[in-house]
């Protein structure tokens, strides 16, 4: 019998690789979105396997390894996660893609994706992380070598250093799996406490954390190793970044929660805490802090909408980091409910986005302008995105971030917390800043007969933006599965309330009311006399007649006053730092090539006596 | 029965000497008799896997009936009978392609030569005898000499040149290393110095085993005595290279770990494991910097393939069963994989004229079958999961990181890094940048074709379920590193002592 | 709807108490806005408040001499007020030409191209004057009579041919194009 | 049930009225205070009502599109929708779910819909005017923060009820170095918040034509003075509440008495932060966006800063 979570990991790639080979058009976007969405249903299916069951479990024996793979609360989540938002993607690439080339990668990840939400011990993690970093890097390379070249050797760095601390567990514990790991550090960490001698000393645990923590921290697009992010979300097909960024950040997120699950107890018990949180979170949380700020600033100086909506994730992914480093309960199911939330609007972003791509063929807001009259169904979409990610009740965003606020500054962390509403802030800068150079304003003269979004499109949008209103509207939905993580009530409440004893919020009750303001405004407004659409020429410019052939929108440099502001730190970029060490570590290499290979036969000869002489001295 | 297996030897050197006759009837007819003689071997030689395999015995073959240590024996254990198979493989696939690959004549000096080659390899890894070992290797370095300079350029000259003065500096010390432990010892078969390992003299052990280890160090290409490799891969005709980098190479490493772990009872076996792992090492880092700006794509990939067996020289030196293992499994995925490229690369330079990063411009548009094959290849050694070299890759780290060489393993994997980059810009020109000249898309030979795609499914067929060859390569690991099996499986003549 | 000609006199009311005004202050007049505003005359004790946006604004004050330049400026800027709407002419020059009485470039009746509700006679007129003028059109709104908005309408054609009898027809177009190659230029220094 | 609807929809109305009045009170407050620190008379106290007034009754109307609309309707909305979430004495209707993070997103949210409806309009001067509103929203946002941080922790509630309640037995926040520090960076906030000089340079008037404002007339206009108005009154409420003690009477055996002796209070002390305002916006000049944002940056954010530390330890 083939076990289902074989099923819900392995579909995608089959298909793909199904999909690829008989690249027939419309048949192989048929079977790739069949892909997408019978593991889909399987997880949903499998929700009701886990009120009877605590966990599915598989485990198979491949090339001397015990791959064990398992299924329960947390991992539910994440791999819900991945299949909304990447059967959404997969819609969406319905209508993006051109060849299957794409189809096979971007499932690929997929399955890499799957893959990390459900393994149970640190080799298929370490191979799912692979195959999803592959699929991921091979979407981006057929785009732009050079961002999916960056991409690829952070993540391959990140990868490799995942692979150290995985050998340094391996060595020292002598498993693979968590549980054992897990169990086994738990009893070093108690040993610890009882003074004995610890298996692991405290350079090993800084290590193996520090390993741990750039891995995932690459992918999770972690300030300082966020650089490859705005590159290779931009530069692939805009279908799948809504998986790139919605779904496989998660995986970095994941990855961070499992430092908690394997080395939680150990690193506490090693570095302690500063007050609540412990030591070690508080680097991620102060990691995710910057991020925030840093993503969101450059977001908001951005040129191109792909950039802009990739440090925005990054800016996002910011959050989570901080939630999951805080390190309470709360704050870890807060940190959760921002991974879906985020996974939830910023695919719905990106999927707006490869709209606008594929119709108007155009990424920068310079050539951009007054969509929102051609495209009403993709604007409206952007709407909801907009208020969610904006963080406006009664949207998940709005729920999540809240969620988080409290959970956070409960934990007494003043500068985190000044640094989460500084990240809220900045968010609506540069929404607003897409929203005016996209959809509003004047529109350039040959985007006139831009046509609206393709229905696979409009479908995986609709899908994500009912999510985004009911999962805020109705909170407790999300919370009562956040709950079973714990295993306890942590977020009380009813389906429409979130209650954490020293705050509430009720979502219903924000929508209600918000009507009703909005419906008293209606009332006055109605009462007025009518109104008269005029065009965007018959706007006060100071009395200038104005035609549509000059553009009266701001479309570049939108936010120069705040660049001037921040011109000091923008000089810093770690983009540019990691490529001077790359150019550094090439010229490196072509030194030394010349220096030892030189073709000179007498050298290559000394080599050799060299050789010997060591040799002879060292007394081998 | 088993006794037939001897003609695993006996036919390519026969056959070698057959060839002049064969010129006789027909010049047309030497390069299909290369093929007909490799694909007998080929047969013999999966015959001979299956007997190991399946009986789970090794196969000992004493020349003319003389029990060791008197007579010479030929030990097919399960190593061997893994890599006699993998040899006449790829023998007869560089047969195959050599067919059209060849075009400088004499194409016979060129047959025989190969014959040779893969002959001495196959004694190589065959033979139960150190100086019998230094015979093989001597037969296999001279054919690849003169392979080496078949073309008959400068280039090859000049590289053929490097090649003899180094690999006879090489060999000369690895001979004054068996005289030293003959004098010490009193006899030259394996087993039986395995046996008596222990006896030995401390320095003379030491020398003995520094001399060894310098004088194959040569043959297996560990830095810095691997100067001559990138000149001679290059300068070699295409199906040579292939061959080099497929089993050559493996035969001389195989030589290195069995010499090492037979006197693994020698006093300073520490010393030599640690030199081995930071030679290892060094021969990694340097090789893969050394791809990093290279525009010729064959160079390139003679880089890449020195570091891979750096790689695999630092699983030997771990001095575990584990790595053993995993380097074994390494040399196999090796091969098969560089098999492939060199072939492929040899390919674009029989159809193009030329392998620089130039030639290579929208290759994936002008011959996409052989493109995806590089691709694959370069993928798999990069080392991407459901890709073969991956397996023996994370086996290798995991079993380095076990006995304790994380600060080798971190340093390996940065290596590692640099190799992504140069492949990744490879892979990226095949595919998606255009070339300068327009070019039309090339009929791909069929046959090449079928043997690309062979070796491609091979890599994933590993990749994906490595199970079996994983099973495999377990058992090739407890051939080597399991010394005390292996003396009791050769049937030394007892009381004979020196 | 709602039949609102019950609150009529509440809007009217309320009409007259906030008049915010947009000036234009080209000609001399200008400088006699600032102590309409201030603490000398303090016009904020009526409700009137200096607006630049005429999209709010009730009260248009031309404050000065007009040109054919100015008035293209003045034309749209007075278009863009929603109704009811006023306009008040300040000073000799909008009314006849003023000093300009000759000139070959000078608008000598503004109210051949907008409607006028009151003029303030004087050159300049003081500022007493203008707040005499303002009560004036305060009165007016009041009893109806400033209905220059509604003229508007009625005799746009009228006002329109004067408009294109001096700048041409389809001089609002010409006008925007004239700027589009110098503002081209300063995108791209 | 019905009953109690009712009885909540009537006291929400009973409220939204108050808040509406007292908003147009404070804006006439405002102009009359100004101008008496300009030494003139200033209009009457009910002049915004009669701008408001005649605004909604004009006859002609534009609009932009459906966002030009909707964004201003939804600034309305979501301006009500905060008001009844911050305790107004003991009577506001939502007050148990009245959550400091949730108050401080809906005071910024209608400046949301303000944008949007004034960026559909295509207007320059509006997008330049959202640019500066949303980098003065940004530079303020940190001090804000910082306070809101310093209440949440020194409290160790988010309820903005229970903070009041806390205060009544325990004094006045402020009398506690943390919050007085908050408090004074928040109030600094609200400066920018009310829009006041020295941080109106997303409307300046002179320069960009009232910014985000320069394309609604009429009733559109007329709808955001009303916004204006109960956003005004809700940011005093909130400041009053939360820094100064708020008031929950219960001296009266009436209830009616208690709840008009709150409201005084509060009427009082959102004077008091109304006035502080006003005293500093007729005295200073305006300050660039970017000097805006580095003040803001620098004293505000140490000042909060600490007192947030200084709460948290």
């Amino acid at each position: 019998m083939i076990n289902e979570l074989m099923i819900i990991i392995f579909t995608p790639l089959i298909t793909g690789v199904i999909a690829w080979l008989l690249d027939i058009k419309g048949l192989r976007e048929g079977i790739s979105i069949l892909g997408a969405a019978v593991p889909l249903a399987y997880l949903i299916q499998a929700h009701q396997t886990l009120t009877s069951q605590p966990s599915i479990q598989y485990s198979i024996v491949i090339s001397g390894f015990k791959f064990e793979f398992l299924l329960y609360h947390l991992s539910w989540i994440f791999a819900m996660i991945a299949g909304v938002v990447g059967f959404a993607a997969v819609l969406g690439m319905a209508s993006t893609t051109k060849d299957s080339y794409e189809w096979l990668f971007a499932l690929m990840s997929l399955t890499g994706v799957y893959g990390i939400f459900l393994a149970d011990d640190l080799i298929s993690f370490f191979i799912f992380w692979e195959i999803m970093t592959f699929g991921s890097f091979m979407m981006v390379l057929k785009y732009n070598r050079k961002a999916s070249l960056k991409y690829f050797l952070l993540s391959v760095l990140g990868a490799y250093s995942m692979l150290l601390a995985i050998g340094i567990l391996y060595a020292k514990v002598g498993a693979l799996d968590f549980t054992t790991i897990q169990q086994t550090l738990y009893q070093d960490a108690m040993r610890g406490v009882l003074g004995t001698n610890t298996l692991l000393s405290r350079n090993d645990m800084l290590l193996i954390f520090g390993l741990f923590l750039i891995a995932f921290g690459v992918k999770a697009g972690m300030f300082p190793l966020h650089v490859w992010a705005p590159d290779a979300y931009s530069e692939t097909n805009q279908s799948y970044t809504a998986m790139f960024s919605g779904v496989l950040s998660k995986a970095g997120v994941y990855g961070m929660l499992v430092i908690y699950i394997l080395l939680g107890t150990r690193l506490m018990y090693q570095f302690g805490r500063i007050g609540a949180a412990p030591k070690f979170g508080y680097v991620i949380a102060f990691l995710g802090g910057i991020t925030i700020i840093v993503g969101g600033l450059l977001a908001a100086l951005q040129e191109d909408i792909r950039k802009l909506f990739a440090y925005s994730s990054i800016s996002q992914v910011g959050y989570i980091l901080v939630g999951i480093g805080v390190g309470s309960a709360l704050s870890i199911e807060a940190a959760i409910y921002h991974a879906i939330s985020h996974a939830l609007f910023k695919g719905l972003f990106f999927l707006i986005v490869a709209t606008i791509v594929l119709r108007t063929g155009k990424t920068e807001f310079k050539d951009m302008g007054g969509l929102a009259e051609k495209m009403p169904i993709t604007f409206a979409m952007t709407f909801v995105a907009i208020l969610s990610l904006a963080g406006i009740p009664p949207l998940v965003g709005f729920a999540s971030k809240w969620l988080l606020f409290e959970a956070v500054i409960h934990e007494n962390m003043p500068i985190l917390g000044g640094m989460i509403f500084f990240g809220s802030a900045i968010g609506f800068v540069y929404l607003i800043r897409f929203t005016y150079a996209v959809w509003f304003g004047q529109r350039p003269t040959d985007l006139d007969d831009t046509k609206d979004t393709p229905i696979p499109l409009a479908i995986a949008m609709g899908i994500l933006a009912l999510l985004n209103v009911v999962f805020g509207i109705a909170p407790g939905l999300v919370a009562t599965e956040l709950n079973k993580i714990f295993g306890k009530e942590i977020i009380k409440g009813t389906i429409w309330e979130l209650n954490i004893g020293f705050g509430r919020y009720n979502g219903l009750l924000i929508t209600i009311w918000l009507v009703t303001g909005i419906v008293i405004a209606g009332i006055i407004y109605f009462l007025g006399a009518k109104v008269r659409r005029v065009p965007v020429t018959d706007t006060y410019q100071g009395g200038n007649p104005v035609t549509m052939e000059y553009n009266l929108t701001i479309r570049r440099n939108f936010f120069l006053p705040l660049k001037e502001t921040l011109a000091f730190w923008l000089r810093i970029s770690f983009d540019r730092l990691y490529q001077d060490i790359g150019r550094w570590v090439e010229d490196l290499a072509e030194t030394l090539r010349n220096y030892i290979y030189n073709g000179n036969v007498q050298a290559y000869a000394w080599y050799l006596a060299i050789i010997l002489l060591i040799l002879a001295l060292w007394g081998v | 029965m088993s006794q037939y297996a001897s003609l695993l030897i006996a036919l390519p050197l026969i056959s070698a000497f057959f060839v002049p006759i064969i010129k006789a009837i027909g010049k047309k007819v030497v390069m299909p008799f290369l093929v007909l003689i490799t694909a007998i071997q080929m047969g013999m030689a999966t015959w001979v896997f299956n007997e190991v395999y399946t009986t789970g015995k090794p196969i000992i073959i004493m020349a003319g009936g003389f029990r060791p240590p008197v007579g010479i024996n030929l030990y097919i254990g399960h190593f061997a009978a893994l890599f006699v198979l993998i040899i006449a493989v790829a023998s007869f696939f560089m047969a195959i392609f050599s067919m059209k690959a060849i075009t400088v004549e004499p194409k016979d000096k060129y047959a025989m030569l190969s014959l040779l080659l893969m002959l001495g390899a196959t004694g190589m890894i065959s033979t139960g005898d150190i100086f019998n070992l230094f015979v093989f290797m001597e037969i296999t370095a001279i054919s690849a000499y003169a392979l080496t300079a078949y073309n008959k350029s400068g280039e090859a000259s000049e590289a053929a040149m490097k090649y003899i003065v180094l690999g006879g500096i090489g060999s000369s010390f690895f001979l004054v290393g068996i005289a030293l432990i003959y004098g010490s010892l009193g006899t030259l078969n394996m087993a039986q110095i395995a046996q008596l390992a222990g006896q030995m003299n401390p320095t003379v052990a030491q020398a003995a085993l520094a001399m060894l280890v310098f004088g194959l160090g040569v043959e297996a290409e560990l830095f810095p005595l691997n100067a001559w490799a990138p000149d001679a891969y290059q300068a070699a005709p295409h199906p040579v290279t292939a061959m080099f980098s497929a089993f050559v190479v493996k035969a001389g490493l195989y030589a290195l770990a069995r010499i090492l772990y037979l006197t693994h009872a020698v006093g300073s076996w520490g010393h030599i494991l640690r030199l081995l792992i930071i030679l290892g090492t060094l021969t990694v880092v340097i090789g893969e910097f050394s791809a990093l700006r290279q525009t010729n794509v064959k160079r390139m990939f003679a880089y890449s393939s020195i570091s891979q067996v750096g790689f695999i020289a630092v699983g030997f030196a771990l001095g575990t069963q584990a790595g053993v293992s995993a380097s074994i499994f390494h040399m196999v995925n090796h091969a098969i994989v560089k098999a492939l490229m060199f072939m492929a690369v040899g390919y674009v330079a029989l159809e193009l004229g030329g392998v620089t990063l130039e030639d290579f411009k929208g290759l994936g548009k002008v011959m996409p079958l052989t493109a995806f094959a590089i691709t694959v290849g370069a993928i798999s050694i990069i080392g991407i999961p459901l890709f073969n070299v991956f397996w023996s890759k994370i086996q290798l780290i995991l079993a380095a990181m076990k006995a304790g060489k994380s600060g080798v393993i971190a340093l390996i994997l940065g290596a590692s890094l640099v190799e992504a980059v140069y492949y990744i810009r490879l892979i990226h020109l095949m595919w998606f940048e255009e070339g300068s000249r327009e070019r039309t898309r090339i009929k791909e030979n069929f046959v090449f074709g079928t043997i690309m795609l062979l070796l491609v499914a091979l890599i994933i067929i590993i990749g994906v379920a490595p199970n079996m060859t994983w099973n495999i390569v377990q058992k090739a690991s407890a051939d080597i590193y399991n010394v005390a099996q292996y003396i009791k499986n050769v049937p030394l003549l007892p009381g004979v002592s020196p | 709807m709602v039949d609102w000609r019950l609150f009529e006199p509440l809007f009217e009311f309320a009409r007259k108490r906030s008049l915010w005004i947009v000036s234009f202050c080209t000609g001399c007049g200008g400088i006699e806005m600032p102590p309409l505003m201030t603490s000398r005359y303090d016009l904020e004790r009526f409700g009137m408040m200096a607006n630049p946006a005429p999209r709010m604004a009730d009260l248009f004050l031309i404050t000065g001499y007009v040109t054919p330049k100015t008035l293209k400026r003045i034309i749209i800027t007075y278009e863009l007020q929603p109704d009811p709407k006023y306009v008040m002419a300040h000073g000799s020059c909008p009314l006849n030409g003023g000093v300009y009485w000759d000139s070959y470039n000078a608008i000598k009746h503004l109210d051949k191209y907008i409607p006028v509700d009151v003029v303030i006679a004087g050159c300049m007129p003081r500022p007493e004057a203008v707040m005499d003028g303002i009560n004036k059109i305060m009165e007016m709104i009041e009893n109806g009579t400033a209905d220059s908005w509604k003229r508007y309408k009625e005799n746009y054609e009228w006002y329109k041919k004067n408009q294109d009898e001096l700048f041409g027809e389809g001089w609002r177009e010409r006008e925007a194009r004239r700027w589009i190659p110098w503002l081209m230029d300063k995108k791209e220094e | 049930m019905i009953t109690s609807m009712i009885g909540i929809a009537l006291k929400a109305f009973l409220i939204l009225l108050y808040a509406t009045f007292v908003g147009f009170m404070f804006m006439g407050i405002i102009r009359i205070v100004t101008a008496r620190i300009h030494r003139r008379v200033g209009p009457p106290i009910y002049q915004p009502i009669l701008d408001t007034i005649k605004l909604l009754s004009k006859k002609s109307n534009i609009t932009h599109g459906l966002i030009y609309d909707f964004g201003v309707l939804y600034a309305l909305g979501a301006t009500i929708l905060a008001l009844m979430f911050i305790p107004l004495g003991s009577i506001s209707i939502l007050r148990a779910y009245g959550d400091l993070i949730l108050i401080t997103f809906l005071l910024e949210i209608p400046m949301l819909g303000i944008m949007f409806a004034a960026m559909s309009s295509g207007n320059p001067w509006a997008g330049l005017g959202s640019q500066r509103a949303l980098l003065t929203l940004l530079a303020v946002q940190v001090p804000l923060g910082f306070a809101i941080v310093a209440l949440a922790e020194f409290y160790d509630t988010f309820s903005t009820y229970q903070i009041v309640m806390a205060q009544q037995t325990a004094g006045w926040s402020i009398t506690y170095l943390p919050l007085l520090l908050a408090a004074v960076a928040y109030d600094i906030v609200l400066q920018a918040m009310f829009g006041k000089e020295p941080f109106d340079i997303m409307i300046a008037p002179g320069e960009i034509s009232l910014g985000p404002m320069v394309e609604f007339g009429g009733k559109h206009m007329g709808i955001l003075q009303i916004q204006h108005a109960i956003a005004l009154f809700a940011e005093t409420l909130f400041f009053s509440n939360i820094f100064l003690g708020g008031a929950v009477v219960t001296a009266f055996a009436s209830s009616i008495l208690n709840t008009l002796a709150s409201l005084g209070i509060l009427l009082i002390k959102q004077l008091a932060v109304l006035l502080i305002a006003i005293f500093i916006g007729a005295i200073f000049p305006r300050f660039t966006i970017d000097q805006a944002a580095r003040f803001y940056w620098k004293w505000p954010t140490i000042i909060a800063a600490a007192g947030a530390i200084l709460a948290a330890l």
